[in-house]
């Protein structure tokens, strides 16, 4: 059987690892097939559950996470005829892991532009969970389509924190949010897994709109969520299952034209996106599927050419 | 003959093993000063206690004026009229007079109204039965002697019939236990009834129509106090004829061992205690210190242990011994061979839960013949143990046995072996036979006195004047921290050391 | 920082405020009457789970909150029995409330829920609303201007920004914990109650003696505790958020406890220590890191700030802080 | 007289408070319609069934023994340490900063260095607490709690702006060299021609721990240092008379406390995940209290709580895993003991006496 490691936010995070949790549960659905999981509590817990689900017998091990890295590089060679599927890890060696990362740039700059052309006040906000390079590669290509389509529009970005527990502070996602809308900004963006709920909560409260991210978020404020950046880590995590002990190994990364990203429509969202809106949204999509339109990544070089942290 | 105002019928408690009230009985007629005296540990705080609903008895009927009464709490006892003064206070530190007065009877939820019409009531019982105090001082700003005021005070503002005191003149300078009795005879007059619980054979002859003794628990008689004796109550009290006489020869001074000059002691409060004191005790002389409890006696007792801190100047051999600082500490203090019985053996004295033979041990802990490398020689501990348990007759003689489950006497005796049998230059001692029968007093008396003979100094501090009469050499009176005068033993008596007592300079006494 | 910025972080100063004032006048009642309470936390942390997950399954706030009480109640009742009726450790029956707390939240919340550990969010009913004063200048103003709310706010009077952003527009419990300050000050002080209260803090046997239980009064206020305690936990899940998520009350209560000793056990001080401790909170909650005379302190370091100026307090460096006296001590009558 | 003879306050009362505890943590599991007795089984099997589960429970006992320890030692001084978290957090910094900077040619002189550098943390970390209570009379409970929060603060400070390897995204140190990799249960016990789990983490850390009990127990009971300890502990009026310096006791006392919180670091930090992470102490400070409580205070009895809770521990982690309990299972269970056998002692107690004395009088 296949096993789940879902990472510190817990599998009902509304966000990343509740994509993977989708995609698990619609392939045991689909198959009838049943998986193992675990949610965890710690750090020091991530090596444990790695080597129990791998003594165990069970393959493919998904991990959710970058955090997954460090314990894999070590866990994984211990057991070679164990496939390790790592999500949002791209940087280790080993024969029998599958590496899949996102181009969280190319969907973030899509909800840029719808954002930037939400905004009545040429201001829209960013928040972030955990400080860390993934994070800013969320909000640089957020920027970019925001600029896109106004130049002169005004990002303002704000990370959570920097301990994992950024991931889980809904108080502080709320604050910021307010914080954001007194800089007047009147469409957020949340990268930030259960943070976000917060975010979402607070923009709907306070009458801006809010874009979810990593799972459709629209559904939890009707009408309030301008979309949702979707990274498919629940395809991600589907087909992993699906191709079970015969999993192909490597580095894969996931972009706009392996529909790995994108942005969320649906009737809780329609009236707030407009013809104009769609129109231009999927004009850039295709732009960049065919490399017409080139996001810069932020780490090719660490830095953001439309925003400073 | 009317109904007596308290009759107390078979009342026992016990708290777990010890048994403190055995099928008491006793009888007090209404308008009378009714005395209580025992032993330490008697079982007469407890009594009392029970009479207050502070306890609850195991058995047995209280009847107050005639009525057959149920005192669960002291709710019920406020309620029939009684009102009690305890042996250790019960106020509220850092509340004002006013407001301990109330506490308990207030009128109403609001606070306001029941200050002001206590403080009215306050006025007037003042004026009554002079007991003058400033209802919006601080109890912890006030003396012992004012706080006891504060509790007369509450039970006669909750107009208390009944008042029981116990050992209330513990704490008081002579004059003012002199104006407390005064106040006692004209609420006595007015028809109130009092209960007087004291060790003072003094008080018990001079201020109580009937006296009550109490021994180990049980009621043993309850006489009219002018058909008795001082002698008979006490031979009541222990239950065998009591003999007060320590046989020693005429003290042999040598050369001084201990001088002190200007000693000065201010504690933790800032208040100085002890206020420049000058004393020379010599080789082969007990140096007894008399005076009421609290006033400066423990602390010169502690600041010469090391327990406190001190300024002035002090030689043992003429060699200065630190007050303060480096080398003002117990540790040093024995290391300077001054042993030092203190005054409380259950809070300093021993350790109530190590094992008797830790406690043998315990402040020579660190000396050589107990240590083996780096580990501590138990063995050789318990066997001095064993060696000095048989010497002084310490019952039972188990060295596994904890401290706290020895009796008074036999703790003591624990403590006085661990102190003398290192042969001291100088031995502190601190109401060595406080709580000890009278086998015991006798036992470690001639331990005293043949340490005298053996040419060491001893300080005896005690508040027993017969005590200090017949032990010491010499006898210096100490009051409010000061020494008002010093006598060879046998060329005074308790008259002229209890003026000096008062405060009474040496001179005129 | 504008006018308007400083009023924002002060208003959110005074929400981040309200759980700890709530706590720390919880705490201030219990530690009063004599029993240290280091549970705070554990009962604001039940509180908040039991008021947002009845108010979820009803859809009624209100029911929430009484919810919330109710559970708080039930450890407060567990601290009296074990450290009132039957004379234990107060701080080891703290140390375990927390953690009874701290475990029994996610364990029924993911039986009831199945969300891992949380509550659904609270919509509609299931929330405590803002309330917004009379002429303050709020949601309504915005809509019917057809403008967003941030862009009137800023064109107001700093008077009416004072008054639209910092006083209105916040929850009843948050009026409700201010008002608890003087009703407290009264309480302990001008009242027969609070005379008795303050009392057997200090010696309880002066009050037993006088007639009075110790053991109901102990009880009494170790309940005030637990409904305090109990409202702060419901704002947090219900006013501040809309739902409980695990180990939400994040050190909260310790924070108060800390704001109490700060306090040195008064209610008025207890009022300034939380608005105190809440403004560290804001500022490290809105500004990453933040440019004192030229010098970057790290977040780290606000957030440890409450700490560090307890300990500061508590040695004595800013005036000695006496804690009631008999604090800690079992009321035991037979040896 | 005694109330009660000694082996029913030592081991009856225990016994019975963990009863206690152990049916209402079942009545708990039934409350989420959970089969108690099969997740005792899980948690059996899961944590002794093998010598993989073995691995782990020995682990956690590992942490829980210094932690446990650490809280008897201020214990018998009178004092209640309740910053084993903070003291244990500063140990791991000390142990990474030795293990990061300096390169080591054997595992066997940086365990050595890196557990004097533990515990030196972890006692400098108990020192302010300490000095406060000694000097200026500030409870060492609210301290130490207060301490627990600060070094959190700082933990956080230094992982992520000083000690978190360029480009990396979690807060937490590089790895250790591979030099120093500590001989796990398995390297240790191959030689004896035992096959112990190669993948568990119990390591030379354990017997570490075994010998610290040792080394308290002589500290306690056979030296005068031990005599001083315990004799302030239960009478600080009686500890000034003998001579004893409350100061120097306090701290000593604090001290061997924060330094063994301290040196567990050894175990999680450079035994097991051989990096430094944030919360690499998972509560184990505070699980100390509950291990010192049930150990009634004696290395011995530590020993045997460090091992149940080791167990809770592992078997709880197993429930996880393999059941749809929640691993906060435990943490209840930890409170019920805690509840239990600390604060809720005299509910077991007083009928006990009762019982002791209605006996003996029946006897007499
Ligand atoms: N609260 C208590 N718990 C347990 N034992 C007690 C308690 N109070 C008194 N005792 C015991 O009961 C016995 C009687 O004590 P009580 O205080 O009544 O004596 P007392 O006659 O007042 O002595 P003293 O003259 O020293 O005041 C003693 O053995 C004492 O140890
Ligand atoms: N507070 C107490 N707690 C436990 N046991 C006590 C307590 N007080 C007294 N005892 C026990 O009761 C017994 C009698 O004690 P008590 O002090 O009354 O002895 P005593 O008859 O006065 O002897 P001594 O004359 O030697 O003082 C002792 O064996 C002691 O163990
Ligand atoms: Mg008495
Ligand atoms: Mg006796």
């Amino acid at each position: 059987d296949p096993a789940v490691i879902f990472d510190l936010g817990g599998k009902f995070d509304k966000s990343f690892n509740e994509a993977a949790y989708n995609g698990a549960k619609r392939w045991a659905d689909e198959t009838g097939g049943t998986f193992r999981e675990i949610e965890l509590q710690s750090e020091a817990q991530r090596e444990q559950a790695l080597r129990r689900f791998a003594e165990a017998g069970s393959n493919p091990v998904i991990t959710m996470g970058f955090g997954m890295a460090d314990p894999l590089s070590s866990v994984a060679p211990d057991y070679p005829d164990t496939k390790f599927v790592a999500i949002d890890v791209n940087w280790l060696d080993g024969e029998n892991l599958r590496q899949v990362s996102f181009a969280e740039h190319e969907g973030s700059y899509l909800v840029g532009m719808m954002a930037a052309m939400a905004s009545k006040s040429d201001t829209v906000g960013f928040i972030g969970g955990m400080d860390i390079p993934l994070i800013r590669h969320f909000a640089c290509g957020y920027a970019q389509g925001a600029k896109a389509v106004n130049p002169d529009i005004t990002v303002v970005a704000n990370m959570t924190g920097t301990t994992p527990a950024a991931w889980n502070d809904p108080v502080k996602g709320s604050e910021l949010t307010k914080a954001q809308i007194s800089q007047g900004a009147d469409v957020v963006y949340a990268a930030a897994g259960g943070t976000g709920v917060g975010v979402l909560q607070t923009a709907a409260d306070e009458g801006i709109l809010s874009i979810g991210v990593d799972s459709n978020q629209n559904h939890l404020h009707p009408g309030k969520v301008l979309t949702s950046m979707l990274k498919r880590v629940d395809v991600a995590v589907y087909e992993a299952m699906k191709a079970g002990t015969d999993l192909e190994t490597g580095k894969f990364t996931m972009g706009l034209a392996e529909e790995g990203v994108g942005y969320a429509l649906d009737d809780n969202n329609a009236p707030l996106v407009s013809a104009d809106m769609k129109a231009a949204v999927d004009a850039a999509r295709e732009q960049i599927i065919k490399g017409e339109l080139n996001v810069a990544s932020y780490y090719a070089d660490n830095s953001c050419p439309a925003l400073s942290f | 003959m009317t109904a007596p105002a308290i009759e107390l019928k078979g009342i026992s408690k016990a708290f777990g093993p010890v048994q403190a009230n055995k099928d008491i009985s006793i009888s007090v007629q209404p308008g009378t000063i009714h005395g209580i005296i025992g032993e330490n540990g008697a079982g007469k705080s407890t009594l009392m206690s029970i009479l207050y609903g502070f306890y609850k008895a195991d058995r047995g009927e209280i009847w107050i004026n005639g009525n057959k009464t149920e005192i669960p709490d002291s709710q019920a006892a406020i309620a029939a009229g009684i009102g009690m003064v305890f042996q250790h206070f019960k106020l509220v530190e850092n509340f004002t007079v006013l407001e301990n007065v109330i506490l308990g009877a207030e009128d109403g939820g609001l606070l306001r109204p029941s200050l002001a019409k206590a403080r009215k009531a306050l006025k007037a019982l003042a004026a009554e039965y002079e007991l003058n105090v400033d209802p919006d001082a601080r109890i912890d700003e006030i003396g012992v002697g004012m706080q006891q005021r504060v509790e007369i005070l509450k039970a006669l503002y909750r107009q208390a019939d009944i008042l029981i005191l116990d050992e209330p003149t513990g704490v008081l300078t002579p004059s003012e236990a002199d104006q407390l009795f005064r106040i006692l005879d004209r609420l006595r007059s007015e028809g109130k009834t009092i209960l007087l619980i004291t060790h003072k054979m003094r008080e018990i002859m001079e201020y109580t129509d009937t006296v009550s003794v109490m021994r180990r628990g049980q009621m043993t008689a309850t006489v009219k106090t002018k058909d008795s004796s001082p002698e008979e109550l006490a031979e009541l009290m222990v239950g065998r004829k009591v003999l007060l006489r320590v046989d020693k020869v005429p003290a042999q001074p040598g050369a001084p061992i201990l001088e002190i000059e200007g000693l000065r002691v201010v504690d933790d409060a800032g208040v100085e205690r002890v206020k420049g004191i000058d004393l020379t005790v010599r080789a082969g002389e007990i140096l007894g210190i008399a005076g009421v409890a609290g006033n400066g006696q423990s602390e010169l007792m502690e600041v010469l242990g090391g327990m406190t801190v001190g300024t002035g100047s002090v030689r043992l051999h003429g060699n200065p011994l630190p007050l303060s600082g480096l080398g003002a500490d117990g540790r040093s203090r024995r290391a300077a061979h001054i042993g030092h019985v203190p005054e409380d053996r259950q809070s300093e004295g021993l350790i109530m839960d190590f094992h008797a033979w830790e406690n043998v041990a315990f402040g020579y802990h660190r000396s050589p013949e107990y240590q083996k490398g780096l580990l501590m020689d138990n063995a050789a501990v318990r066997a001095d143990t064993e060696a000095k348990m048989a010497k002084f007759d310490v019952r039972p003689p188990d060295p596994w046995l904890a401290a706290k489950n020895f009796s008074g006497g036999n703790q003591q005796k624990i403590v006085v072996a661990r102190e003398i049998e290192r042969n001291p230059d100088l031995l502190l001692i601190g109401q060595p036979t406080r709580g000890v029968d009278i086998g015991a007093i006798e036992f470690i008396h001639k331990q005293i006195v043949a340490l005298r003979d053996q040419g060491k100094a001893i300080l005896l501090v005690s508040v027993e004047l017969e005590e200090i009469l017949s032990l010491s050499d010499r006898v210096a009176v100490m009051f409010d921290g000061q020494i008002m005068g010093e006598r060879p033993a046998d060329q005074t008596d308790e008259k002229a050391l209890g003026l000096m007592m008062a405060g009474v300079a040496g001179e005129a006494a | 920082m504008d006018f308007l910025t400083l009023v924002q972080v002060l208003d959110s100063t005074v929400r981040l405020s309200t759980p700890l004032l709530l706590a720390c006048l919880a705490g201030l009642f219990s530690e009063r009457a004599g029993i240290f309470d280091i549970g705070l936390e554990g009962k604001m942390l039940i509180a908040a789970f039991f008021s947002a997950a009845v108010a979820a399954l009803t859809g009624n706030v209100w029911l929430g909150l009484l919810s919330g009480i109710a559970s708080s109640l039930v450890l407060a009742g567990l601290h009296g029995l074990a450290s009132i009726t039957f004379r234990g450790n107060q701080l080891i029956s703290g140390v375990a409330i927390n953690f009874l707390a701290a475990g029994i939240t996610v364990l029924i919340a993911q039986d009831w829920f199945q969300q891992g550990g949380r509550t659904p969010s609270l919509i509609g009913g299931g929330r405590f609303a803002p309330v917004e004063l009379p002429f303050a200048i709020g949601a309504s103003e915005a809509e019917a201007a057809g403008r967003p709310l941030s862009q009137l706010l800023a064109e107001a009077s700093p008077l009416q920004q004072v008054y639209s952003e910092l006083i209105s527009g916040h929850s009843i419990l948050v009026y409700l914990s201010f008002l608890a300050v003087p009703l407290t000050a009264w309480v302990l002080f001008g009242t027969r109650f609070g005379l008795r209260l303050r009392a057997v803090g200090e010696n309880p046997a002066a009050v037993d003696t006088a007639g009075i239980s110790v053991v109901g009064l102990r009880f009494a206020a170790v309940g005030i505790c637990g409904v305090l305690c109990g409202i702060a936990g419901a704002y947090l899940a219900t006013a501040l958020q809309a739902g409980f998520v695990k180990e939400m009350t994040a050190g909260r209560g310790f924070i108060a406890l800390a704001a109490l000793i700060f306090a040195k056990w008064r209610p008025w001080h207890a009022l300034s220590a939380c608005l105190l401790f809440g403004l560290l909170q804001a500022l490290a909650l809105r500004f990453q890191s933040i440019n004192i005379a030229g010098v970057s302190v790290p977040v780290q370091l606000m957030e440890a700030l409450p700490y560090i100026l307890t300990v500061v307090i508590l040695a004595g460096f800013v005036g000695k802080a006496v804690p009631p006296k008999a604090g800690g001590e079992p009321y035991v009558k037979e040896r | 007289m005694e109330k009660m003879p000694k082996w029913a306050d030592v081991v009856l009362i225990p016994l019975i408070s963990l009863l206690l505890a152990a049916a209402l943590s079942a009545l708990v599991i039934l409350g989420i319609g959970e089969d108690p007795i099969e997740a005792v089984k899980t948690m059996i099997t899961g944590a002794l069934g093998s010598t993989y589960g073995w691995g782990y429970t020995l682990y956690y006992a590992t942490n829980f023994l210094f932690t446990g320890l650490a809280v008897s030692v201020a214990y018998h001084a009178g004092l209640f340490n309740i910053g084993g978290e903070g003291q244990a957090m500063l140990g791991g910094l000390g142990v990474a900063l030795i293990c990061l900077f300096i390169p080591w040619p054997h595992w066997s002189i940086a365990l050595i260095v890196a557990a004097i550098a533990a515990g030196l943390f972890g006692a400098a970390w108990a020192a302010i607490p300490a000095y406060l209570q000694a000097k200026r009379g500030s409870h060492v409970v609210i301290t130490t709690i207060m301490f627990n929060f600060i070094a959190f603060s700082v933990l956080n400070y230094m992982l992520v702006n000083v000690l978190k390897p360029q480009g990396a995204m979690d807060p937490a140190t590089a790895r250790f060299p591979e030099a120093i990799h500590l001989p796990s249960l398995h390297e240790i016990l191959l030689p004896l021609g035992i096959n112990f789990s190669k993948s568990a983490p119990a390591n030379v850390s354990l017997l570490v721990a075994i010998a610290a009990c040792f080394v308290v127990w002589l500290l306690i009971w056979r030296t005068w240092l031990g005599h001083e300890i315990r004799a302030f502990g239960k009478s600080e009026s009686g500890a000034r008379y003998a001579g004893m310096s409350p100061l120097k006791i306090t701290m000593i006392a604090m001290l061997i406390s924060g330094a063994l919180c301290g040196m567990m670091a050894i175990n999680n930090v450079m035994g097991e995940a051989e990096r430094l992470v944030l919360n690499s102490t998972e509560g184990a400070g505070f699980i100390g209290i509950a291990v010192a409580l049930m150990g009634r205070n004696h290395p011995f009895g530590v020993f045997l709580a460090a091992l149940l809770f080791g167990f809770l521990y592992q078997g709880g982690a197993e429930l996880a895993l393999w059941s749809s309990i929640p691993r906060e299972l435990i943490v209840v269970i930890q409170a019920l003991v805690i509840l239990f056998t600390g604060a809720l002692d005299n509910m077991v107690r007083m009928p006990l006496e009762k019982l002791f004395i209605a006996v003996r009088k029946e006897k007499a």
